[in-house]
């Protein structure tokens, strides 16, 4: 079943060129329409500026487009307003690239993770923070910490917990992995993959590195210069792609493999 | 309480921050014990003692009318400190309101604002205070009032930069997937993040607030006597200067040190505050 | 020692003091550079890969500190300990034999100056040229960096570049005075992939066509894989195995070195669970006791609590392991 | 770069829009209106001022056709007549604008040509014993009021050591001297209200260089620099020194209000000719006409320092040109 859908989502940006030269306008998202099923991973792969982000944002209506629609759960999102929205924020959540960025030095991590809950008004926020905390394996101690007192893989956990926390649906992956280092980018991979097993969650996963999406996407998008030139089952896209753009990306892949 | 514990000991450990803050501190104790401390009132005059200079008697002399200075010093600090904290008080309140709201909603809003900052610093502000004070009289409140309406622009521009890269932080965009709203977003978010260039810039800005309120009074447009205030004091200097050179040099002591006890305390509180300047990763 | 090894380093320790604190970046690294070989120096972030490679040129800034050791170059014909000349006669050797290249093309380049000027300079500073011959050079180098249109980048300033080409003129600057040595700081993690991948090609070219020594820096097993004939692997400060590339990858030494690969994921094959390592980096300013692996180490035995292992050489490899003992 | 001059320029005409409006909204906000007030406050004011300002502002008239009017006077830079001697106020300003351009542009230069060395040369000395000492005393310049250092330098050079004139320009007998010994005379004049306009402005400046310098030393282009092999001193002032010299162009820019203004106390005190002591004067006497003159002249003047900078930072920085 069909859980979220965009439609033609275009959304342009005009740039200023220095303090005083012209502007110019920068296609991000350039028509792209897309399904992605229920319990599905959807890989969006690109390189940087193809645009891939910005369509993670406006599909959680972070991010206003220009045109085209949004479906989440067969409802159309993309005219609702801030309290409209709100019901819906419980059920899809998000995942940044940059965990130092992500969370508020100022913000100890248990109410960090416990917001959404909190704004949604639940009573018991902070102990379903607290267990949050624990299933994406982190110590119940970690509540009242603040966030510089943890390192980059374990911040990433934390957000994890934080998109969790409401039970969501979906959840936008966006780069979630790129900054951390590889023997820990393996264990937040899993840990990805653990819990949507365990929850029936369903990813949108954004990420530059074909490697990456190659281990958790069901299919694959291959995005452009804001267009989604090519997208297909995981196996296809690699096996056999057909856009020439693709096969240079994955031809650019460096292999640690015993094939040079 | 980690963090105000944290706080406390890299405060004591940064001298600038340390021998600032004790300075401040004496002269806020000197201000309100004025009273106890002077031996004089500070408006009695006492003609057969004229123009005399420092003794025991009088400690730090007498002016043209006999009273004694170091009596209208102390009572003057209170009259510097309180137009320094209310001047303050208004600009950072403007400043802090327009930084903010420029920054966080961008747009019209945004361009006004930031016109508005251009046109009030393109005006030269001493010339302007002096327009207004002349058009609306000078009196103690005028003063406060004045200076904390024309300085305002420095914060509005450091808030609003500040809150412009923070808006964008992933933490921020976190807490909208969240459904927070607009007004906890900036309060819980963005305002606790971006308050720490407004504490240094409130520490320098009651320096700078004293030092125009004195210049003011010192050309007879502040503080009006029979008031006392560091700046009048000085008025007497200058005509008496080659005669009496303590109405010189005592008061002019005193705004000078005040002014660099709070220069201190900001520049201790910069390093502290802003690790990007004292290139040390500790933050509070 | 290496007999014939244009560079040789032995035991250095590189430390950081930020007050109090003391950072052991880099404690106790030895490895040989010959001529012509291309050596890779691979780690986690905080393992001193960059810190190794900064050491060489004596460009450790404060609160950095070069604490001991030698760093052996052959210098016409001599051989010398760089940490022991003076900083005019290192000047000599920066960009004049031993050249270096950065991670972040966007901020490597100087603004206010054209391409032109800045890629020169190394020449008429250590080859002594000016005028007309400075800029066919300039021009050749250049182009020899995989650069067509040298004459317009030429006169571009680096904000009017893309981020591939300024690594290009990053290449150029560093390759024009003919240096015996190129030191490469991930010169490519900043860049997209299929860029990345040009820029090896143009890396492992000028290689072989200048005979050129390279130490590569990477987090990437995948780019040391594609430039390197040697990979020595760090962690923590030292170096816990060195192999010729082919063994490393088919016959991992240390546990770190096999957990590494095995937790790189692969296009050729998707796993249903990739076999991570446990646990985190560590930090530099508080490391554990023992082998600083030990907390991660699968195969961690009492022994390695406590007492740090030796280097032990197992068929021509070096590897710091109390497995190998 | 005439693309980007011509959108400058453009630029400001909402500012200077802006200033009108604000001096015009002084003349209506004010209790009153400076008519009323100053006819209760200035016994020199006569019946006969009173109706010439009431014609000037146009008081009688509809408040958009009073801004009307006083945009088009701003445009002819008419001010009307001063009060105390029925001058026009335009010729008033001009006549003073020579000493307060000679102390400035003089206390620019100065100030450029000591506190930049001083600023690269203490982030270059970086925790030295320069770099402490260079520290407090730029504390002390910064936090020194500049009047008080006026009175304090007229009591020790004019007063007790009598080496300095403290006043004027020039000489009452100045006229009547041999050229070498003007320039010498008016020198001497200079010295004082030069040392002191300076003196703070140097404080500022070099800490705002030194913490530049630091900045841009830690910049991945200043390793570059050092990798290819430049000595130091290359690597400082070649490609340190031009990149931390660009926020000071704004900062000079920037600084102009202050200059014009600062000086105003100073002027007084040291009875320096220019625009600040004409601000004193006609604010003493509330000569309303003088006192809106010298604003709005000293904006524009601000105006046009900050079109220089700008300009002089695109030619400077290659990422703005076009």
């Amino acid at each position: 079943m069909e859980l979220v859908k965009v439609q033609n989502i275009v959304k342009h940006f005009r740039k200023q060129k220095g303090m005083f030269g012209a502007f110019e306008t920068v296609k991000a998202v350039d028509d792209v329409s897309f399904s992605i099923n229920e319990g599905e991973t959807l890989g969006l792969v690109g390189e940087s500026g193809c645009g891939k982000s910005t369509l993670g944002r406006i599909i959680l209506r972070l991010l206003n487009e220009d045109s085209g629609k949004i479906f989440f759960s067969g409802k159309e999102i993309t005219s609702l307003g801030f309290n409209e929205l709100k019901p819906f924020r419980r059920d899809m959540q998000i995942i940044f690239q940059d965990p130092f960025a992500s969370l508020n030095p100022r913000i100890k991590i248990g109410p960090a993770v416990a917001e959404t809950l909190e704004i949604l008004g639940d009573e018991n926020a902070a102990g379903k923070a607290a267990k949050m905390l624990e299933l994406t394996g982190l110590s119940a101690a970690a509540y009242s910490k603040y966030p510089h007192e943890f390192s980059g893989g374990q911040r990433q956990r934390i957000c994890i917990a934080r998109a969790l926390i409401s039970r969501p649906k979906f959840i936008v992956c966006d780069e979630p992995v790129s900054s951390l280092d590889v023997s820990v980018q393996a264990q937040i991979i899993n840990l990805l993959k653990d819990l949507k097993d365990e929850l029936g969650l369903t990813y949108l996963f954004i990420s530059h590195d074909l490697r990456v999406v190659r281990n958790i996407g069901d299919r694959v998008a291959v995005m452009k210069d804001g267009r989604v030139v090519e997208i297909a089952d995981n196996e296809t896209i690699y096996k056999y792609p057909v856009n020439a753009y693709t096969k240079e990306l994955i031809g650019s892949v460096q292999e640690t493999g015993k094939e040079l | 309480m980690k963090e105000t514990l944290k706080f406390i000991k890299l405060f004591s450990a940064n001298k600038s921050a340390l021998i600032g803050g004790v300075l401040v501190i004496c002269l806020g104790v000197i201000a309100l014990a004025a009273p106890l401390l002077s031996g004089y009132a500070p408006d009695g005059q006492n003609m057969a003692e004229k123009l005399q200079p420092p003794s025991r008697l009088h400690l730090l002399g007498t002016d043209e009318l006999g009273r004694d200075v170091f009596s209208r010093m102390i009572f003057g600090s209170r009259i510097s400190l309180s137009v320094g904290f209310a001047a303050v008080f208004i600009s950072t309140l403007i400043g802090l309101l327009v930084g903010a709201v420029s920054g966080y909603f961008g747009g019209w809003i945004d361009q006004f604002f930031m016109r508005l900052v251009d046109i009030v610093l393109s005006v030269p502000a001493l010339f302007f205070i002096l327009m207004l004070v002349v058009f609306l009289g000078p009196s103690i409140f005028n003063v406060m009032v004045i200076i904390g309406l024309t300085t305002w622009t420095d914060l509005a521009r450091l808030v609003r930069a500040e809150v412009l890269s923070l808006k964008n932080r992933e933490y921020i965009l976190a807490a909208r997937a969240s459904g927070a709203s607009h007004a906890r977003i900036i309060i819980k978010h963005i305002l606790p993040n971006a308050m720490a260039p407004v504490f240094v810039s409130v520490t320098f800005g009651v320096a700078g607030a004293i030092l125009i309120e004195s210049g003011l009074s010192f050309l007879g447009l502040g503080v009006q006597p029979p008031d006392p205030s560091w700046g009048n004091i000085l008025t007497s200097g200058k005509d008496y200067i080659e005669t009496a050179w303590w109405l010189t040099a005592f008061p002019g002591m005193a705004i000078f040190a005040t002014i660099i006890s709070y220069n201190l305390l900001g520049e201790g509180l910069r390093n502290i505050l802003d690790p990007r300047l004292s290139g040390s990763k500790e933050r509070v | 020692m290496t007999e014939n090894a244009l560079l040789s380093i032995r035991g250095l320790h590189t430390y950081f003091f930020p007050g109090k604190a003391v950072g052991r970046a880099v404690e106790g690294v030895s490895f040989d550079v010959g001529s012509s070989e291309s050596i890779g120096l691979v780690g986690e972030s905080g393992c001193g890969k960059s810190v190794t490679a900064l050491s060489i040129l004596r460009l450790v800034s404060r609160p950095g500190k070069i604490v001991s050791g030698e760093i052996i170059f052959e210098r016409g014909g001599k051989k010398e300990d760089m940490l022991l000349l003076s900083e005019q006669e290192m000047t000599k050797v920066r960009g004049g034999e031993i050249s270096m290249i950065f991670q972040e093309p966007f901020t490597s380049l100087n603004p206010v100056f054209r391409v032109e000027y800045q890629v020169g300079e190394s020449a008429k500073l250590h080859l002594g040229i000016k005028g007309e011959a400075l800029r066919a050079l300039v021009m050749e180098t250049l182009s020899g960096a995989g650069i067509k249109d040298a004459e317009r980048v030429a006169d571009s300033y680096p904000h009017e570049l893309s981020g591939g080409l300024r690594q290009r003129v990053m290449i150029a600057m560093a390759l024009i005075s003919g240096p015996k040595l190129l030191i490469a700081d991930e010169p490519t993690t900043a860049l997209d992939v299929t860029v990345q991948a040009q820029i090896l090609d143009l890396l492992a070219d000028i290689r072989l066509k200048r005979k050129l020594s390279v130490i590569m820096v990477s987090h990437d097993l995948g780019i040391i894989n594609r430039i390197c004939d040697r990979v020595n692997i760090m962690y923590s400060g030292r170096i816990v195995e060195s192999s010729p590339k082919k063994e490393i990858f088919s016959n991992p030494l240390h546990p770190y070195t096999a957990g590494l690969l095995k937790s790189i994921p692969s296009l050729s094959k998707i796993e249903k669970r990739l076999p991570a390592i446990p646990g985190n980096v560590p930090d530099p300013f508080d490391p554990p006791a023992g082998c600083r692996f030990h907390p991660r180490c699968q195969k961690a035995m009492d022994i390695c609590k406590k007492t740090e292992p030796g280097e032990t050489v197992v068929d021509g490899r070096m590897v710091k392991c109390w497995l190998y003992k | 770069m005439a693309r980007y001059i011509l959108k400058r320029l453009l630029l400001s005409i909402p500012i200077l829009f802006g200033i009108s409006l604000i001096t015009f909204a002084v003349i209506h906000i004010t209790p009153g209106g400076p008519t009323v007030v100053q006819s209760q406050m200035n016994a020199k004011m006569s019946p006969d001022s009173i109706a010439k300002l009431k014609t000037l502002y146009g008081l009688d008239k509809p408040l958009h056709l009073q801004y009307l009017n006083w945009l088009s006077r701003l445009a002819r830079f008419d001010f009307g007549e001063s009060f105390n001697d029925n001058r026009p106020v335009t010729e008033k300003i001009l006549e003073r604008l020579p000493a307060t351009l000679q102390l400035n542009i003089l206390s620019l230069l100065l100030l450029f040509l000591i506190a930049v060395p001083l600023g690269v040369y203490s982030a270059a000395q970086e925790n030295s014993v320069f770099e402490r000492l260079f520290t407090s005393l730029s504390f002390v310049g910064y936090s020194i009021p500049a009047f008080w250092l006026a009175l304090l330098l007229m009591l020790f050079f004019g007063v007790w050591l009598q080496w300095l004139p403290i006043s004027g320009m020039a000489s009452v007998n100045a006229a009547n001297m041999p050229p070498v010994l003007q320039i010498y005379d008016s020198i001497q004049h200079l010295l004082l209200p030069l040392f002191v306009s300076v003196f703070g402005s140097i404080a500022g400046l070099s800490r705002y260089m030194r913490s530049g310098m630091l900045e841009v030393i830690r910049q991945d282009y200043i390793r570059t620099a050092r990798a290819k092999g430049l000595p130091e001193r290359d690597v400082l002032l070649k490609h340190a020194l031009r990149n931390a010299l660009l926020p000071v162009i704004t900062i000079i820019g920037l600084s102009i209000p202050g200059l014009i203004s600062g000086g105003f106390i100073f002027e007084t005190i040291f009875a320096w000719p220019g625009m600040g002591r004409l601000a004193y004067e006609s604010a003493m006497s509330f000569d309303y006409p003088v006192i809106m003159g010298v604003v709005t002249a000293g904006a524009l003047l601000t105006l046009l320092g900050n079109l220089f900078a700008d300009i002089a930072y695109a030619f400077a920085d290659p990422r703005i040109r076009y």
